[in-house]
């Protein structure tokens, strides 16, 4: 099984996170993992991209080259992008809060997430990103949700209890809301 | 931006936004070069050599040709241009990695050559574009990418001053250091500016002039931070002054 | 001690929320304001403008050339 | 420092293996994506004993390199195309000179200062050299994180075996990816080598020695060249190494290094699955190109594609080895958001000549 | 200046004709042998309201040349191979901003700083390039001093059809040579060209122009790459030239550049005075490397034979075009107090191959 | 030869004669480096790295290691060098041209890393290994082989004084220039020459010494006009003197 | 017809000059001439070799590879190299007054001639070149004696006319002593 | 004033004839002799060796490492 992501926002909103927690829950469950990043001179700010592969054997292609299985659009800058960077039967999902128009691509099924609103709820507009991820585990299958949870602890639990509880509950949102939100 | 174009005539080309980060003294000192051309009038017959590195981009927000040189040599493009175009005014436009580190041999020689061009030096005391690394300029114990303990002088040497070791050389002109961390020093600056250019319209010599800036992105401070460290500890080692002044012209304001 | 036929400006598109101009303004007239800019930044603004003195430190002081003392027409 | 598995960066992850296999010293000039490495060593070297010295150059960086090789002691440094080019000066110089050490090429965009997005377009300079005269320099060419680890410790023994410069060119897409690698044990592999016949450490245990690389007499300068030439002679034919999968029915075969090669991995895989007959070589080193994988091209051989991340370089190696009997061809790009040819790209290619 | 035939060393040959087809600015740093160069520029480009501006190091040459060509002025500057290792950044720079400027490497033994006798192991390096990215520069090769004043007005034009630099590569040999050459009258081909399009002489009369090599968006820098592609190919099918003797009928072709191959044409006079089917193919563009001269070889050709001041570079070109129809044989040495081979040494190896 | 091998001991090799030119400046500083390593019992522990230039030979009249680095780049290789072999002595041996022209950079960034090397620029006011060019350090006007109407400080600059350019540098702990062009001078240029690799010995920086020394050949004048016209016009403007010296051990004779 | 010369000295003893002279004459004649000198470190002096070759037509070859027709030596420090560097035969010019003991070599005929000893009776062992030179036209044809007269008037003429007679005599010495020298 | 135990040496074969020390010795006892060595220079010789005060300038100046005062043995 090989599944392919693509995680993209703004500057500031997470993308990068978002894919490293998913490789290190890939390792925690043995699979392989392969993680690249459209990168930069520093001092720009602006989108950012991860790619992450997640895979039982050798990743070859490390190169996420519009195939994505599952796709996570934090903001409308980076939306179109992640449309087309999709594979046929891939999911986009959509941050409803910030991305006000989506266009249609046969073939592809986008469903909005409103992850920066349920995140501020949960307590900080921080957390849209563990709301999506949450919704891509549920989406894919690709990692247990509880070795995500599992590394979610490790990173943050020493070290922000406070902001641990916050994340899980965002994860957890996240999934749960993935099931009606795909209808 | 249509009304602030009112004031900074032609040069300047304001429908372009910088893209330095928030509160980068580049953007200070790419204005105060915008304007001391405009006042001089010399527009058309400017010609900006600028290094890698932030600065890079300076020559974008202005309606002057420019090259963008190798990391380094723009002082060695500037004499090569200036040989064949001694008609041309022609500056450089460097950080302190670009014109410090890297390119110390082309400015050292540069100036002392004594060719009539000028270089501007935009000391922000390290390397910015490639992430905030050490740069000669770095301050002795400043944690950096790639000190993270701190610049340790005893195998990285003590911060280094480059206009003092033009004192001695004949053919430079104007020399000069400045800050440009508030509104004071910013005003001497832009008086260092238009001499040093004045310098090379009337044919004197080389000129040069160091500029103390901050770097917010790679100092990891805030802005007034990064302006407040930048006042306090870069300019008690990097002690702004006119080094020499060889300019016959009288300036006021 | 306003001059005449000048005025404030605040170029929203340039900036850059850095601050440096809040700072410098002897007057205090200056805040960094709720709009945000299509650059994703929160435009600095004039909470006092009866106050300023058309110094101009704020148009030295900004990086982005977004701020100043301009001619009335 | 044990066996374990790490998550890292393939830029850091060079910087891990060279400390773990006896890499003391570290001279560098900061440059994207090569810094990477020199932060990294920053961090790590000062708890082996070590030091990453930033110089103010990379024309300072490799004659500090020259003369931390001449004590003996393995060094090493990390840039990318900008400052290969100003330390060719110096690569000539340790090649004459016969001087060991380790370098990284994190190769980006050209020409020019270039971009940062990665490329392959320092093939020729990395192979052919823009040194002064008659030199090689060994060319080793991982595609993974993994396969930088494993091949340090060959890379160490290469050096100090042939006393030479050790150049790895990884392109800066694979610098830049994070992946696992699973790191064995630390061992210093530099410490295994007697260096007390050459190195120049002072006539308290041997007689005067000198490096000169000039100045000499004309019949000195013969001696040299022709010292070297049977060296690289005995390289060429003893170090080529490259990876071959299903070559040996194939009707097209795939030749690519680093990223490509792997991508060639998958690209077999799919291929053969739906029947096609396709192979790939993977040279792994560039230098010695590995003529000998193209020895025993099979008869059902109907043509060769090359695909690199540039505008055809290896491709002249690749038509050299395989000398007219069959068809080259050739698929590269360099620069733009996507500087390499996609999986699809290279598929589409290979279905035209299959 | 009229027409008129003068007895000079080549090196001075090299400065005369330079001068007198328009370079007005000769940017050097000394080194032997092509001192001679700049001593000449130094004394006669004055006479021409020229200048000789002797620089620091090779590095600020090539810069300074680089900011010369900026201008649309014609430049040149001369070196050796320790100077040419230090121009390649700037020569990469200037092929990725399309800047026209004449070069001469005066090439001696390396590697390393090497010996001041002549060499041709910088081929290379000035066909393949050491500095970073996918990029060529037009290579000459003159074998005389006449076809060094005959190439001079060609290598303008060049320069300036193509915007690029065109590097001159003499060996050591023939650049201290001293022989008569018929100039014709001074002529400045530069002026015959408009750079009004793209110098960047300030904006007086042109919309703001900036040379970027870098730094620029991902696509600029495809979109750069491409062009130079393009141009490439252009020069690659247009720019060929070579001279052929007598290989209508031959069994065996002699393969040489600059001294070798103007030694080959008293070689196959010789050997065809005694019956023996030999002929040359002397190629003068070393890049593009003339491919299109192997393209009609005859059915009688047995083998062909690369004579290089060298260990075997060219070889790799001559391979390529030759692409396994006949086999491909090499003689060569570098360093030494003859640093080539004899007529003798040839004759004898071709008397082995027919 | 036998006879003078007494007194110098087993450093200088005597049975290999110099093959500088008659009279030439680099035959006496050859002789004070190998006196010095002699006395100072470092000859084991001493590695040369010469430069590219005549004074490429001076190591091979010696029993000490060397390595004869690429034109300029002598201190960066005496970094590396000295950074994997702190306890070995490493000295540069450099001529005018390959230190202050192409070499520049290195040299003035190995002076502020302040690493305890020592740089000996041995100042003939030319290149002369490859027939008497102008270098760095050529007079206003003089004739050379490539400033046929001698050197025009307006293409060319001014003389470029090098050790001028470390005074402010805190890493370099004795910094010196000295003539070798009579007695006199030859006695005080031994000192520094002593002090240099003391200093370096001690550990405490940097060293550097420039030596004043006659061309005959390149100059084009006989050996004893050449000493003449060093000792008047060369030490006019490149004035002897110690400028730094941190070196806490007292020198006799 | 082509000739080649080798002529050999030690620093100061002009070989350089006769190289060049031969050089001019050819020129003179209209004839094709390349001339080739081992070159070192300016700073060594030491022995010096220009090698002529003068032709009537092309000169490819520009090397004197062991087979020069004839060969001047004027020291001894180059002795050997002549002799073995003479083509099957050729002539080598000896200047008997420094080079004390021959060797010989099979089909390569060696001429003494006491050219340092002449130019001293001529007024300065500066001219030894010159008769050799005259030995050297004498030997070969390969150039009119006037022509090389000529030169020697042009180059010598004007600046040092004293000089030009004593060359001219050390020329016709030569040409005169070649005869009886050969026997 | 002579040193005891020490004695004036000239090295034949080292000497290049540059003059040196004829120009620094005080007593004037050196001159450029008629002697050529393998290099072929004229060696200096002491003219006046009666005359010498061993006080070693010449050694001092000798860019050749020719000449100098050593100890008797
Ligand atoms: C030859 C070469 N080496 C390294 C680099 C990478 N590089 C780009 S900018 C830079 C330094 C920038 O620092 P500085 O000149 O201080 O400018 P800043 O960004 O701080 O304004 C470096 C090292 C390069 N482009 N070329
Ligand atoms: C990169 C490079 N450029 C140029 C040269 C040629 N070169 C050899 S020595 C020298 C200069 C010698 O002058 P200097 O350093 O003053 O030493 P000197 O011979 O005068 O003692 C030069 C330019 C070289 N070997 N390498
Ligand atoms: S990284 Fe520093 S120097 Fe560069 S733009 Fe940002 S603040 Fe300015
Ligand atoms: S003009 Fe002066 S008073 Fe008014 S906002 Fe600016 S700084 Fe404040
Ligand atoms: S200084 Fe300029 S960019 Fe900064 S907040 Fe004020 S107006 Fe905005
Ligand atoms: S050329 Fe000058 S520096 Fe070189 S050996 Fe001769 S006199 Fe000394
Ligand atoms: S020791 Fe003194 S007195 Fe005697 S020869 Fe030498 S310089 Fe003259
Ligand atoms: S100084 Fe030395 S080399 Fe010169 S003449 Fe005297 S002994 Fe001879
Ligand atoms: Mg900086
Ligand atoms: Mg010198």
């Amino acid at each position: 099984m090989r599944t392919k992501c693509t995680f993209s926002g703004s500057g500031g909103q997470g993308s990068a996170l978002l894919a490293k927690l998913v490789c290190q829950g890939a390792i925690k469950q043995g699979l392989k993992v392969v993680m690249t990043q459209t990168y930069g001179i520093e001092q720009r700010g602006g989108d950012s991209t991860g790619y992450v592969i997640v895979s039982d054997n050798f990743i070859g292609n490390p190169l996420v080259e519009n195939d994505a299985d599952i796709s996570v659009a934090l903001s409308p800058s980076i939306y179109d992008g992640c449309v087309d960077g999709a594979v046929e039967g891939g999911i986009v999902l959509v941050n409803s809060s910030l991305i006000t128009e989506m266009r249609e691509r046969e073939g592809v099924k986008q469903v909005p997430i409103s992850a920066s609103d349920m995140a501020v709820e949960l307590g900080s507009v921080k957390c849209a990103n563990i709301v999506m991820l949450g919704a891509a585990l549920a989406a894919t299958n690709m990692l247990e949700f509880e070795t995500v949870e599992q590394v979610l602890r490790e990173t943050l639990g020493a070290k922000k209890p406070a902001l641990l509880e916050m994340n899980l509950n965002a994860l957890e949102r996240g999934r749960t809301v993935y099931a009606s939100a795909a209808e | 931006m249509q009304e602030l174009a009112k004031i900074y005539g032609d040069t300047l080309l304001l429908d372009k936004k910088f893209n330095y980060c928030p509160g980068c003294g580049h953007g200070v000192v790419t204005r105060l070069v915008a304007e001391a051309i405009e006042e001089l009038g010399i527009r058309q017959r400017t010609v900006s050599v600028v290094g890698i590195g932030c600065g890079g981009f300076s020559h974008h927000y202005m309606d002057i040709d420019a090259i963008e040189a190798m990391h380094g040599r723009s002082p060695a493009v500037a004499i090569g241009y200036k040989t064949a175009s001694p008609d041309k005014i022609v500056y450089t436009y460097q950080g302190d990695g670009d014109c410090s580190a890297i390119g110390l041999a082309e400015l050292l020689h540069g100036a002392n050559r004594g060719l009539p061009v000028t270089c501007f030096m935009i000391n922000n005391n390290l390397f910015g574009m490639t992430g905030g690394q050490m740069s000669p300029a770095t301050l002795e114990n400043q944690v950096t990418a790639t000190t993270p303990k701190g610049r340790d002088v005893h195998v990285h040497g003590y911060p280094l001053r480059v206009p003092e070791m033009m004192a001695d050389m004949v053919g430079a002109k104007y020399v000069a250091r400045e800050a440009v961390c508030d509104a004071k020093s910013i005003r001497k600056a832009a008086k260092s500016v238009r001499n040093a250019l004045q310098c090379q319209i009337q044919g004197l010599g080389f000129s040069f002039v160091e500029f103390i800036v901050p770097c917010p992105t790679g100092l990891k401070l805030s802005v007034p931070d990064a302006y407040k460290w930048s006042r306090e500890k870069m300019v008690e080692y990097f002690k702004p002054q006119v080094f020499k002044n060889e300019v016959g012209q009288n300036n006021e304001n | 001690m306003k001059e005449k036929n000048k005025k404030h400006v605040i170029c929203a598109e340039r900036c850059k929320s850095c601050g440096l101009c809040v700072e410098a303004c002897p007057k205090d007239t200056l805040a960094i304001g709720k709009h945000l800019n299509s650059q994703g930044y929160n435009v600095v603004e004039q909470v006092a403008p009866e106050n300023c003195v058309l110094c101009g430190l704020c148009r030295i002081v900004c990086p982005d050339v977004a701020i100043g003392v301009v001619p009335l027409d | 420092m044990k066996s374990e598995t790490l998550f890292l960066k393939n830029t850091q992850t060079f910087a891990e293996a060279m400390v773990r296999c006896g890499v003391r010293y570290h001279f560098a000039y900061p440059i994207t994506p090569a810094t990477e490495v020199m932060k990294h060593t920053a961090v790590i070297l000062p708890e082996y004993g070590g030091r990453m010295v930033q110089m103010e150059s990379e024309l300072a960086v490799a004659n500090a390199l020259a003369g931390c090789a001449c004590t003996g002691t393995l060094g090493a440094t990390s840039t990318s195309g900008p400052g290969m080019a100003l330390m060719q000066e110096s690569i000539s110089f340790m090649a004459a000179g016969e001087l060991p050490c380790i370098m990284l090429d994190a190769m980006r965009v050209g020409p020019g200062d270039g971009d940062i997005v990665g490329a392959q377009s320092n093939y020729f300079q990395a192979t052919r050299g823009g040194g002064h005269g008659d030199y090689r320099v060994i060319v080793l060419a991982p595609a993974s994180g993994q396969e930088i680890v494993d091949l340090m410790p060959d890379a160490v023994k290469l050096a100090y075996t042939y006393r030479t410069p050790v150049l790895f060119v990884i392109d800066g897409v694979t610098c830049t990816m994070t992946e696992s690698a699973i790191f064995p044990e630390a061992h210093d592999y530099a410490a295994g080598f007697d260096t007390s016949s050459w190195a120049y450490t002072g006539t308290a245990d041997h007689e005067k020695r000198f490096l000169l690389t000039g100045s000499y007499t004309h019949s000195q300068g013969e001696e040299m060249n022709e010292r070297l030439r049977a060296k690289f002679e005995r390289i060429k034919e003893k170090e080529q190494r490259w990876e071959s999968i299903q070559t040996e029915d194939a009707e097209v075969v795939l030749v690519g290094f680093g990223i490509h090669g792997r991508m060639g991995q998958d690209l077999v895989a799919n291929m053969r699955a739906q029947g096609k007959k396709v192979g790939l070589i993977r040279p792994i080193t560039l230098w010695p190109f590995p003529d000998k994988a193209f020895e025993q091209l099979p008869e059902s051989l109907k043509s060769v594609l090359v695909v690199e991340m540039n505008h055809g370089q290896m491709l002249d190696d690749v038509r050299l080895a395989v000398n007219g009997r069959v068809p080259v061809h050739f698929l590269g790009k360099t620069g733009g958001d996507m500087p390499l040819c996609t999986l699809a790209d290279m598929t589409a290619q290979i279905n035209t000549l299959l």
